[in-house]
């Protein structure tokens, strides 16, 4: 378990913030989709840790910088937003299994739905140094509202084609990002592309219903509440069709968060 | 069998839970450590009093639909439905890296009939590298056997005695807290030949999702564990402590030394920590540490000077 | 007799006990709350919807020597022992300033032997003034009487039936969370004619000071109440309001409007308040007020389309 | 309920703090040997109030503010430590029944043990502007060690005599504050003397044992754990000895924490 320091914990708008942590240099470089479970090191509130994806990482010299992006829901993320700089957190991590990132694959669409955009953005950083052409990433991001649209000025920054769509069209364009898909996907080469997707539920399942016919593979970064995160204690279990086609459970903090989007059994969730 | 090296019980932290000895009485409660390797990255496995693992089906299971977990205050509900991978899985695929390591390895039985757990436990003790057999009459989340035997002290019995006669290994009867008494469910375990009894398992909890209205578990009911419980659980192991002459192991939120010095001094010979594992996973051994570092500073010898050692 | 100005049943939060009419369902849980006298600088007493006063007994009981209580992880130990006034004091010295606000008062009773339970709620139902009576069967903190009665449905029932002969004042069975199935208590009191049923009570529990090596409190064990019972409480409300026709009403851990919401859905017909007030006392405003907002973003027009409305 | 902010919350020792906090104007003026029931305001933790006597008020044009004077002996005093300045406390107060001044008493003597200095020192403030000569005013401090005589400085500011004892002698004499009393008792006259005391158990009951053949009345300030410190949850109780010498349960919190020593059930505590 690290302590981290807290070097800002910044509102970006009412129930969203950005926060930079700093580690020791023993922390492990984590791959985009990787998590941490992170709670404040002080006090017995929240009794478990929750889970946080990476946003960014930035390794110095002598200390590591993780980067998050989240949303209050609960007590869990209200009393995280509450920590002021300095304040100390305690943290595992890197957890998960990230996104596989397929070198031979030179289409990719990066879908985020709400707080997806973290992990997303994160993977857009890794893509960034890959893509040779601007057309050979294209990123997709929705949220309900202008104001629910965070952190889109580093995405932006990398190379890749940029989509905003949401809700109410206050910022892009209007209505769900699950609806670039028949214009984004059209004429793409199964073989050749690779999605990766991260967002609410319905969005994810919308995404499964409308990818099954194209066969273009996709990878989902999907949650379900956590105690341990170590993948002992089965509470994040979801099921899955395993390579026989058979349904098995699988601890989504050990197998997952990523899975096969033609993996999980969506009737489940 | 029961002992390997370094369990040769010596020490001051050591101690007997029947035959079998323990390095020290820290060990960690079943379903809340999965089978010991997820934890190796954390723990120095070789430091524990015992692992006791995930509960054993004679099938594997996969347990109730999610979500599963919710956090409450001071505490958390798991409906986990006893997801495992059955005994046979566990002896071929985890029990051989648990045989590394210098600790006892306890198994945690389960079984909708009685048939199975004593199959069960028969095939656990015919492995090998098992030092005792914990058995769960007590779990709250799964629609067959589990609590509805560990409510009924003649289940109980009949579940122990079943046992007894198909191993030699230590039985350690893990009894639940959803009872008017526990003692008597305590003595019917001692009667029946128990070598100790462990309590308590978790209390049955619910929470709701006042935006949705619907339970926070797809369960609706699930097991409550973590601080909250600790008063509830100390009491018990106090009430059964004064009742029994087998051992009697404590568990139920224990986060920290003083926790688990509060149940030696009832009583408890030792102790089990559970959801604190999820909390930081290297409790047990800041829990280990702890416990010395009071026996030093209070001169304690041995644990025999401790445990039941409430002055009233 | 029962209702008085204002009780009469009307607004959104309006409930229903028996022929008890309540401008809203939030009570004070008895021990909780004193007198009544003791919140009046902080609380409104006029709004709310009933106070339940500290347990009564025929004779004065100064109850248990001290340390009575303690904080635990989230909730607290109590070990008052039923420290009251007596019934005729009561009368003398406390209702009167009681029957001053628009606001039910509930007696609750107790009794070492059922006929001190039957003279008890005679009396009170001769004073005048008094609403409801809440038959406490349930007090973990006392030698005789209480939770002895509280875990045999053949007493609960005998007490249940006991009392109803001798008033006609709406009768509420307080619970006792210290027994392997709620729900076949909960019948017994229904069967013997009780118009409600209230649950939990405290959960028993310890707590031990590791330094000493001596029980926190002198009493060894007491109950446990606030946040960390309230699954358990709401387990086993949502387990009553399923199984019994007549309303139930939800006790444990309540703090917060989300909290009584919790049990509303679950099935509550009213909640009380116990711990919280020690927390905060204006807890029961603030609860009252959220009820009413919650209802209000919800567009729920009253307390039946609240109640039992968990969907599962 | 009062919200308090928190002025300064200072270390004085290892053990011991100092903390100032501002409330409201509405705040009524406490008497010496009052009570607030006192917690930080935010986070669940702990969930019940702590009692901490008034160790100082001051009322200015917009505010009060309160001082106290505490000792970390567990988790309430240990998270009420660690309040920053500007942090909030939630506060009930002032509560319970504080020492009587009887004017017409010429001579009083102060005794206190530990903690007991927070009232004791509120005491004598208010005593300071009765007292005509040095000598109606007797203060004994008592601690074991030199470490752990705290606010020592503001009771010297005061009109009275001052005596200090450690258990060990690192300041003032050696031995125990009650080892005092023969020598300041010698020659008083019952009908002019008070005697206040706040300290530990040990302390007040050698107290009571040595007072009982002399007729002093004194008062003594005691401690019980506390639930609401407003009388309902008769969770203080003390035994106490009633005008007529029967024995009945008082309330701590409200009946006192200020008692008459030959009132009190010593047996029972
Ligand atoms: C692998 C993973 C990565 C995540 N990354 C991010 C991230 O980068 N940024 C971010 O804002 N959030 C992220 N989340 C979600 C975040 O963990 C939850 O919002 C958080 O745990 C909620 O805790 P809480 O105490 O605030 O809410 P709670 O009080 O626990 O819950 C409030 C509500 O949210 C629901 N909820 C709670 N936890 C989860 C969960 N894990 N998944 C779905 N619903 C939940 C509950 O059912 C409840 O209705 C991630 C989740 C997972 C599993
Ligand atoms: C009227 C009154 C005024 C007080 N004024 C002061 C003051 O000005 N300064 C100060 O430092 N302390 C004062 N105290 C004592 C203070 O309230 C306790 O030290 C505090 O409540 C301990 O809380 P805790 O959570 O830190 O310890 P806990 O974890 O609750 O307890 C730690 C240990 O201290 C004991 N303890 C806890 N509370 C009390 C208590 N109320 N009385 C006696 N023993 C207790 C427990 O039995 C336990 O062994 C006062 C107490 C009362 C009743
Ligand atoms: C997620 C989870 C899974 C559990 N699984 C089991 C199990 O398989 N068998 C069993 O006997 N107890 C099981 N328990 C109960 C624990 O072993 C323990 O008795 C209980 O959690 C109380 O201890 P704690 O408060 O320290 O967690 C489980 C508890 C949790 C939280
Ligand atoms: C200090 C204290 C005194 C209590 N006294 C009584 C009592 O006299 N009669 C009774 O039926 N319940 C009594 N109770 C139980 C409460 O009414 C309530 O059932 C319990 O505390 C759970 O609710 P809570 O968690 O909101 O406190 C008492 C509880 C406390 C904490
Ligand atoms: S959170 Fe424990 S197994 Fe995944
Ligand atoms: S603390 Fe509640 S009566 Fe005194």
């Amino acid at each position: 378990m690290w302590t981290g320091s807290i070097i800002f914990n910044n509102k970006l708008g009412p129930q969203h913030l950005h926060m930079a942590v700093r580690l020791p240099s023993e922390f492990v470089n984590p791959s985009p989709g990787q998590f941490v479970m992170i709670r404040p090191a002080r006090g017995g509130e929240p009794l478990l840790s929750r889970p946080l994806s990476i946003y960014q990482f930035t390794r110095n010299q002598d200390h590591v910088i993780l980067e998050f992006l989240y949303r209050i829901v609960g007590q869990g993320t209200e009393l995280l937003s509450r920590l002021p700089s300095a304040a100390e957190v305690a943290m595992l991590g890197p957890l998960g299994n990230g996104f596989r990132i397929e070198k031979n694959r030179s289409h990719r669409i990066l879908l985020a739905g709400g707080m997806g955009v973290a992990p997303i953005t994160f993977l857009a950083q890794r893509l960034n140094d890959l893509v040779v052409t601007k057309a050979e990433l294209q990123i997709c991001l929705g949220a309900k509202s202008c104001a629910e649209i965070v952190g889109v000025e580093r995405i932006k920054g990398f190379q890749g084609l940029m989509n905003i769509v949401t809700d109410d069209g206050t910022i892009g364009s209007c209505g769900l990002v699950t609806d670039l898909l028949p214009d984004i996907t059209r004429g793409c080469d199964p073989c050749q592309t690779m999605i990766y997707a991260c967002g609410p539920m319905a969005m994810l399942r919308t995404l499964a219903e409308e990818l099954a016919p194209t066969r273009i593979p996709c990878q989902v970064s999907i949650e379900e509440r956590m105690a341990c995160g170590l993948g002992a204690c089965l509470g994040c279990a979801v099921d899955v069709h395993n390579r026989r086609g058979r349904r098995v459970k699988k601890s989504l903090c050990k197998d997952g968060p990523v899975f096969n989007i033609e993996d999980i059994c969506w009737e489940q969730l | 069998m029961t002992n390997r090296k370094g369990l040769d019980g010596k020490g001051k932290l050591a101690v007997a839970i029947g035959t079998l000895k323990l390095k020290n009485p820290v060990m960690t409660a079943s379903g809340t450590f999965g089978y010991g390797e997820e934890y190796a990255p954390y723990v120095d496995l070789n430091r524990l009093g015992a692992i006791i693992v995930k509960g054993l089906s004679l099938k594997p299971r996969s347990g109730n639909p999610g979500p599963r977990i919710m956090e409450t205050p001071a505490g958390m509900l798991n409906a986990i439905g006893l997801q495992n991978i059955g005994v046979k899985s566990f002896i071929r695929n985890k029990l051989p890296y648990l045989r590394q390591f210098d600790t006892a390895i306890i198994a945690n039985v389960y079984g909708e009939t009685i048939e199975e757990y004593l199959r069960v436990s028969e095939i656990l003790t015919a492995a090998g590298g098992v030092h005792a057999l914990e058995i769960n009459v007590s779990c709250p989340n799964v629609k067959r056997g589990g609590v509805a035997f560990g409510t009924d002290p003649d289940m109980v019995a009949e579940v122990t005695n079943g046992v007894k006669d198909v191993t030699d290994l230590p039985v350690i009867v893990k009894l639940s807290p959803n009872v008017t008494d526990i003692c008597v469910m305590a003595k019917a375990a001692e009667a029946a030949g128990a070598d100790a009894v462990s309590l308590i398992n978790t209390i049955t909890g619910m929470s709701v999702d006042v935006e949705k209205r619907i339970p926070h578990l797809k369960n609706i009911t699930g097991g409550l564990s973590g601080p909250a419980i600790k008063p509830v659980a100390l009491r018990m192991v106090w009430q059964v402590a004064g009742r029994v002459r087998i051992p009697v192991i404590g568990v139920g939120g224990i986060m920290s030394p003083r926790d688990a010095l509060e149940f030696f001094i009832a009583g408890a010979r030792a102790i089990q920590v559970g959801t604190a594992n999820f909390v930081e996973p290297r409790a047990t051994m800041r829990i280990i540490d702890g416990i010395g570092a009071y026996m030093k500073r209070h001169r304690i010898l041995d644990m025999d000077n401790l445990v039941g050692s409430l002055r009233i």
